[in-house]
């Protein structure tokens, strides 16, 4: 009757004080992929929180096969044949993976309701399998890195034999060959008739996957185009609002002295023999599949962890860093991996966290300096170009992007000599990405020493002035970003030892 | 690739496995001294008095074992058991010929009504539930204070039929610990075996995630205190039919006794952890140091001293051991 | 002439402090006075400090108390009668300095040899006995073990031997595992003393459920109503205790005495208790006391008329 | 956010430093319902009994729940971890009989207190290197563990007995005045609350605190000494519990191991009612003053009038519950 499976029409949502969606609508085709893009914050998550019931909008109609539909909560959504996999993990840490996949919709046996565990393991090692993941479904779901808990959303998502699947940024945390398989997947997904909706940052994720774009900003519904039809440069002009020229603005400068040295370092379990060294004003990138240790390594450099051998040479003398002050100490920095969890308190104030890595700075004898501490807090704020409306904005209220600019505001609280970035653009938007690099670009110049640890290439390649690639815990490969290409980076990454 | 999926096999089960059987090892060694110092320790006649007195604990401990799963905590079961065994053996005084299964119900429909107002207190309203539980715990046992006029109901005001429910046995097995395996057998299937009983772990694991997922989270908390009163009452009707005697200061600060044999048994605080086999060794050890302790003629000055250490050192013991465990399990995925 | 006479006492939900709460206000009623009954809800001695001071703000006129602690309440009471507030203690005994008088119910040698004798009867003065007491910092219990030690060590319980002292802590729970370790870790045990009052009922619903009525024989010190399934039964042949409500008139006409200032709480003084006709002070230790008079023998005879009193 | 945004001019953008002034957020807080509650039970209580507006009565009042109102101050801190201390009334217990014990066997009565003192400290020294060290174990059973721990030595300790006859002078912690009117304990906890209000609104120590409680694995990779800020509170949750013991022992002018049983309860009370959340990172020093002195007075005004003690029990744990419900229902519950 319609021609499309699911349609939203003038959708508003409004939370406390956010507009999130202003009259936003919406069509998806039966058995196509639909990419929807936009700036953080635009309203895409939320977006698909309404169609899934987690929100209730505050106007607007959705209608399902051209039938008005009133979905009141995730269970409606479920019964209507809509899975969806969220953004932010929304696992069972202590439970296993089998019941991750199947919790709500069980495998039970039809007469005496009893969940049949054997059936569900089984069923779960197949949707596992069909994802290409090789590990247990019987293991806690706590163990599992973010890859392969992300696997299991997906996997969750394909067990409840839904119609319409939406993805939240699914990719943010894979690297290259495990996008490859979800690509795979996705695509196996709508030969058999699934219609599907993927939120992505990522440009690569949209022109492979996509027939048709939609584009949110602030809120607003920008409009609709086949990818095909539309050039890079428009998309970005529809998303951001405005041009973006350079993506990977690297500024010209002078590559100083060595300022850190590793030489032999090891950790029993997570990364062995790792050595390199590194210079004022570069940026070092270091990349490799997820799972190759990268974290637990800037983990251990920035004395979370302690490494169980080698050496560590600070401007030339010989240090060890023990736990995190030792590392500060000397003037390292760390941008970790997961901005909610490691990075932010998001019930805080913006100024609040900011401050949080220079406490000594605002304090005189322990007693804390609130004008000093406001207006470096402002300062940094602006610097960062964080969107808020003031610094006593709470850090849960603003989207991704802009957290991930806050953590970076705290960095620059000290006085740094070397800051390591741990997957920096991780779930940011193309505007953002770009105000990101071009702040690197800025504190190199500066002579700051950057490791950054990504698993995108074009950004590796963008950024680093050199590279290492990471496989199993150790550096297969070392080169400089102009002799390196995807070939030989991918080639170190997976190349099998042994 | 199959080998590696083997040994990850066993991570999650193994580890409280494990766990658990460090427990049983510690009660093992602690059973076997204490029959050196004396010898009527392992005699079937203690044990079944072992079981017997620890079979209304190990009741409530079910109760609480699902309300901490779901991250809350219930402070008030002792007062609620309290209010339950004494609402019922006043009614038991005054009408002799009620039926011991009457009482039984009554008491239980009691200790529901006042667990289902904790519930709806910590699900609708929100209330942290160590506020709730706390808050109510004052006004069970109040209520209980001015219903019962500082009067107790004494052995003489009971029925036979009512004293024999926790005094009678069938199969020769006492009747409290027939009834103690019986709800330990419906609450193990519930729990591991329906997706309602799933759900708690859900909730407990990460309450957001069971939001988006479509668990109705109120309902299941709701639903996790509502049994703890239930059995909390009828623990209450137990208690009084065992002890023959119904005061208003009855089981005062039992809840904490039920909360270590919960901790014992590997039940985490935090939350979405726990299982039914860890709670039985938790709550069996917690039984032994109670009934071995007056057996072995230390010094009843010393017995709260060993009881403390005995289970800072349990759990402790279990957290090296599950420590290590987790951590060789990490290293072997290196290669 | 009225007056404000306060009845502090251990806890809340007390029958036995019930019952000596009535007494004591049939006295002050006989004088046109009035009562304050004050009851902690847990018995701690904190509770009771809080108690008197509240009690000296309202100017009460004497207060009577049953002490959780007998040396801990100095400070609180003798700010008490430093106000000019008579102070006695009735049941549980505060230290001397920290009282005018104490009316005493029993004699605690009394207590203690009788309950020996009484056991002694009961097995024949042969066999080994127990003690169950309430916690192991109870004074008063401590007190009447004390006697009872003594008491064993005339000639004719030569054949008898207490075997050991256990704690239920006055927990029913408690209470009855320590009776079952009694009669596991003794399998020749004759006789259980339990001089209170969880204890003494907790053993008796051990030694029901294990039918050892006229094997194991109980006595102590009871409440009538919690022990009259027991009597009855066999399982304690007869235990001791005083009349709560006697204790509570006496003590409140001793307030009345005080007040009126009839009485000092010195030794030799004497006044007329109500229908408990002449009392003497008398010398107890460092301090002075008023006795009740020799405990009460409940048996099968007499608890059907006691049980449904107290 | 919505739309006010012109995205042309959004680079350097200017971010506003000064708080507005918001009317509604300064009474919409947790703190002025307190107040009210306050004022109200001061206005029932004047009501019902006609010794208690009177200067000396409040006075006084005050000295019969400042004992445990001090360990209040520094479970605040704990409380705001997001963890529990439940050893602190054995801890009472513990460092009192120790004092009395050692002063019995010759220690000079300055020497004992400051030994009482250390007892207290090293309590909860090792409550805090265990609950760091055992970080799977949360703080509530570790405590629950040392809680019988502590009790239990005390037992073993003095047994039966009961230990006193401290120098007069002893006496004056915990029933003298000032200027026969101020109560000295009331002096003593002024001092401390001041203390602990600067602590955890003005410093960094109590910055650290809000961090940790909020989220302990940003703070750690903030910087923060997680482990060692824990030790430092649990020690000082120790050190308070030796204080309150002091007083507590001159008040009852002796000592038993059975004393303070309970206190934990009713220190968490006070702090929990003073909008201090047991899930951490959440709550003020004013609030759980107010809450110290609504239990307080409430208790001690209901006392006045002998209201019986059960009642007492009822109202207090309505009030609890009450409270809580109303500013769930007018603050919104943050979680939702
Ligand atoms: N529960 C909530 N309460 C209040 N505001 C919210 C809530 N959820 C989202 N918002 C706000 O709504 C707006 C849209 O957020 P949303 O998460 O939908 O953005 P997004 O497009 O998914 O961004 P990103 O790419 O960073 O994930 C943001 O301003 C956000 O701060
Ligand atoms: N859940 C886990 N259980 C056991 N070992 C793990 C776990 N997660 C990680 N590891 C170990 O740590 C190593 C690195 O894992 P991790 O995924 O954090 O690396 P990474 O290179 O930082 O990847 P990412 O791209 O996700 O940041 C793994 O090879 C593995 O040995
Ligand atoms: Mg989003
Ligand atoms: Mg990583």
């Amino acid at each position: 009757m319609s021609k499309y499976i699911l349609e939203l029409k003038n959708i508003t949502k409004t939370f406390p004080g956010v507009k999130a969606l202003d009259n936003v609508n919406f069509q998806l085709k039966a058995g196509e992929i639909h990419a929807l893009m936009g700036e953080n914050g635009a309203g895409k998550s939320t977006f698909i929180k309404v169609i899934t019931g987690v929100h209730q909008p505050n106007g607007g109609e959705i209608y399902l096969n051209g039938e008005k539909i009133n979905i009141k909560n995730p269970n409606d959504s479920k019964d209507l044949g809509i899975a969806a996999i969220y953004q932010h993990a929304t696992s069972y840490p202590h439970l296993s993976v089998t019941e991750n996949i199947f919790m709500g919709h069980e495998k039970i046996d039809s007469s005496t309701k009893r969940i049949l565990w054997e059936d569900m393991h089984k069923a779960a090692e197949k949707h596992l399998q069909e994802l290409g993941a090789e590990f247990d479904p019987r293991r806690r779901m706590s163990t599992l890195s973010v890859a392969q808990q992300q696997i299991v959303e997906i996997a969750k998502a394909i067990s409840t034999n839904a119609e319409i699947i939406i993805m939240d940024e699914p990719t943010a945390s894979l690297t290259k060959t495990e996008s490859e398989d979800l690509y795979r997947i996705t695509e196996k997904l709508q030969k058999i008739g699934t219609s599907i909706i993927f939120i992505s940052h990522r440009f690569e994720d949209m022109y492979r996957l996509a027939d048709r774009v939609t584009v949110l900003r602030d809120s607003q519904y920008i409009g609709t185009w086949g990818v095909n039809e539309v050039s890079n440069k428009d998309l970005i002009k529809a998303m951001v609002g405005r041009e973006i020229n350079q993506l990977f603005p690297k500024t010209e400068k002078e590559i100083g002295q060595e300022i850190m040295r590793v030489e032999n370092l090891n950790r029993k379990g997570f990364f062995k023999d790792i050595s390199f060294s590194l210079k004022e004003g570069e940026i070092l990138a270091i990349t490799g599949l997820v799972g190759a240790g990268r974290t637990e390594l800037c983990e251990s450099l920035f004395g979370l962890a302690e490494y169980d051998s080698g050496k560590i040479y600070f401007e030339n003398q010989e240090v060890k860093i023990n736990e995190v002050r030792d590392a500060m100490k000397l003037g390292i920095g760390y941008l970790p991996e997961d901005r909610q969890e490691q990075g932010l308190i998001l019930d805080w104030e913006l100024d609040k966290n900011i401050t949080l890595t220079a406490l000594d700075k605002i304090s005189k004898n322990g007693w804390i300096n609130r004008k000093k501490e406001k207006s470096i807090a402002k300062k940094l704020a602006e610097k960062v170009n964080v969107k808020a409306r003031s610094i006593f904005d709470l850090a849960k209220q603003l989207s991704g992007g802009n957290q991930q600019k806050v953590v970076v505001a705290k960095l620059l609280t000290s006085d740094l000599k070397v800051i390591i970035l741990d997957e920096p653009t991780k779930g940011v938007d193309v505007g953002a990405k770009s105000q990101i690099f071009e702040i690197m670009s800025d504190l190199a110049a500066q002579g700051y020493a950057i490791i950054m640890v990504s698993s995108e290439m074009p950004e590796v390649l963008g950024m680093g002035d050199r590279i290492l690639v990471m496989r199993n815990g150790e550096i297969t490969a070392k080169m400089n970003v102009e002799e390196a290409d995807q070939e030989k980076i991918l080639e170190a990454a997976m190349k099998e030892k042994k | 690739m199959s080998e590696k999926s083997s040994e990850n096999k066993m991570s999650l089960e193994r580890i409280q496995q494990i766990r658990e059987f460090s427990l049983i090892g510690f009660i093992v060694i602690l059973s076997i001294f204490v029959q050196f110092r004396n010898s009527n320790f392992l005699t079937m006649s203690n044990i079944d008095d072992l079981l017997t007195n620890t079979a209304i604990l190990s009741i409530l401990a079910v109760g609480m074992m699902m309300v901490i799963i779901t991250r809350g905590i219930d402070l008030s079961i002792g007062a609620n058991l309290a209010l339950s065994g004494m609402l019922t053996s006043m009614l038991v005084a005054r009408y002799p010929g009620l039926h011991p299964i009457a009482a039984l119900l009554l008491g239980t429909l009691i200790g529901l009504i006042s667990g289902s107002i904790i519930g709806l207190l910590v699900a609708k309203f929100k209330i942290l539930p160590i506020i709730a539980t706390l808050g109510m715990m004052n006004v069970f046992r109040g209520v209980t204070f001015l219903i019962s006029g500082g009067k107790w109901v004494s052995a003489y005001q009971m029925s036979d039929s009512f004293k024999a429910i926790s005094t009678g046995s069938i199969f020769g097995i006492n009747n409290l610990i027939l009834i103690a395996v019986i709800i330990y057998i419906v609450f193990y299937y519930f729990i591991n075996y329906t997706r309602t009983g799933r759900k708690i772990y859900a909730v407990g694991s990460s309450p957001d995630s069971a939001k988006v997922s479509g668990i109705d989270v109120t309902k299941i908390t709701w639903m996790v205190y509502s049994i703890m009163g239930s059995l909390a009452g009828l623990s209450g009707v137990l208690w009084v039919s065992k002890f023959a005697s119904a005061q208003s200061n009855t089981a005062a600060g039992y809840e904490l006794n039920v909360i270590a044999a919960c901790v014992i048994g590997g039940i985490s605080i935090a939350g979405g952890e726990g299982k039914v086999t860890g709670l039985i060794s938790g709550v069996l050890l917690y039984g032994i140091l109670e009934n071995a302790l007056p057996m072995i003629n230390v010094s009843p000055f010393w017995q709260n001293a060993i009881q403390g250490a005995v289970i800072l050192i349990a759990v402790i013991v279990s957290a090296l051991i599950k420590r290590r465990i987790g951590s060789s399990n990490k290293i072997r995925r290196e290669d | 002439q009225s007056g404000k006479y306060a009845l502090v006492v251990k806890s809340a939900g007390n029958p036995f402090m019930e019952k000596v709460r009535d007494g004591f206000s049939d006295a002050i009623n006989e004088v046109g006075g009035e009562v304050i009954y004050k009851a902690p809800a847990e018995p701690t001695v904190e509770a009771q400090i809080i108690m008197i001071e509240q009690l000296i703000t309202q100017r009460v006129d004497a207060i009577a108390i049953s002490a959780n602690d007998p040396d801990a309440l100095q400070p609180a009471l003798q700010k008490a009668m430093n106000r000019g507030i008579k102070v006695l203690s009735l049941d549980s005994a505060v230290n001397p300095q920290s009282r005018m008088v104490h009316v005493n119910q029993a004699d605690p040698e009394q207590i203690g040899r009788v309950q020996i004798q009484g056991i002694a009867e009961m097995i024949g003065y042969e066999g080994q006995i127990a003690v169950l007491s309430a916690t192991s910092q109870a004074t008063n219990q401590n007190l009447w073990i004390d006697w009872m030690k003594k008491e064993l060590e005339k000639p004719e319980y030569d054949n008898m031997e207490l075997v050991k002292v256990a704690y239920g802590d006055d927990l029913r729970d408690k209470s009855v595992s320590e009776t079952e370790a009694l009669l596991k870790s003794y399998p020749n045990l004759k006789g259980i003393i339990a001089p209170t009052t969880v204890g003494i009922a907790a053993a008796g619903k051990v030694l029901t459920d294990r039918d050892l009525a006229g094997e194991v024989y109980l006595t102590g010190l009871g409440l009538p109503s919690e022990m009259a399934e027991y009597i009855k039964n066999g399982v304690c042949p007869w235990m001791y205790l005083w009349n709560p409500i006697d204790l509570g008139y006496l003590a409140g006409q001793t307030a009345e005495a005080l007040v009126k200032e009839d009485i000092t709480g010195a030794v030799g003084e004497s006044f007329t208790a109500g229908d408990l006709g002449q009392k003497e002070v008398i010398k107890a230790g460092d301090g002075t006391e008023i006795m009740l008079g020799a405990p009460f023998k409940f048996d099968a005879d007499n608890i059907d008329e006691w049980k449904d009193v107290y | 956010m919505g739309n006010n945004f012109d995205n042309e001019v959004a680079l350097n953008r200017e971010i506003r430093a000064e708080k507005e002034f918001n009317l509604k957020d300064f009474f919409f807080q947790w703190e002025w319902l307190l107040l009210l509650i306050f004022i109200a039970i001061h206005i029932m209580n004047a009501q019902l009994s006609p010794y208690y507006l009177n200067t000396y009565t409040l006075l006084d009042a005050t000295m019969t729940f400042l004992d445990k109102a001090f360990i209040a101050l520094s479970m605040t801190f704990v409380i705001i971890f997001g963890d529990i201390d439940i050893s602190v009334g054995s801890t009472v217990a513990l460092s009192s009989v120790i004092m009395a014990v050692l002063y019995n066997a010759g220690l000079s009565m300055p020497l004992a207190i400051g030994v009482c003192l250390l007892v207290g400290i090293t309590a909860g020294f090792i409550n805090g290197i265990l609950i760091v060290k055992f970080k799977e174990l949360s703080a509530v059973i570790i405590t629950l563990s040392t809680m019988i721990l502590y009790r239990g030595i005390a037992y073993i300790i003095l047994e039966d007995q009961a230990s006193g006859g401290f120098p007069m002078w002893f006496n004056f912690l915990g029933w003298g005045y000032i200027k026969t009117l101020i109560p000295f304990i009331l002096i003593v906890f002024v001092v401390a609350a001041v203390i602990f209000y600067l602590l955890l609104h003005k410093t960094t120590f109590g910055r650290k605190v809000y961090a940790i409680g909020n989220n302990d694995v940003a703070s750690l990779f903030s910087g923060v000494k997680v482990d060692k800020m824990k030790i430092i509170v649990f020690t000082l949750n120790g050190f308070m519990a030796a204080l309150a013991a002091l007083f507590l022992t001159s008040k009852m002018g002796s000592t038993r191991p059975n004393i303070a049983s309970g206190y934990e309860l009713d220190v968490i009370a006070m702090v929990v009612l003073g909008g201090v959340s047991t899930s951490g990172g959440k709550g003020k020093m004013i609030g759980v003053l107010l809450s110290i002195f609504i239990i307080g007075f409430l208790r001690y005004g209901l006392g006045l009038v002998n209201v019986p003690s059960q009642v007492i029990l009822i109202i207090i744990g309505a009030l609890l519950i009450f409270s809580v419900m109303v500013s769930n229902l007018l603050y919104g519950n943050k979680s939702d």
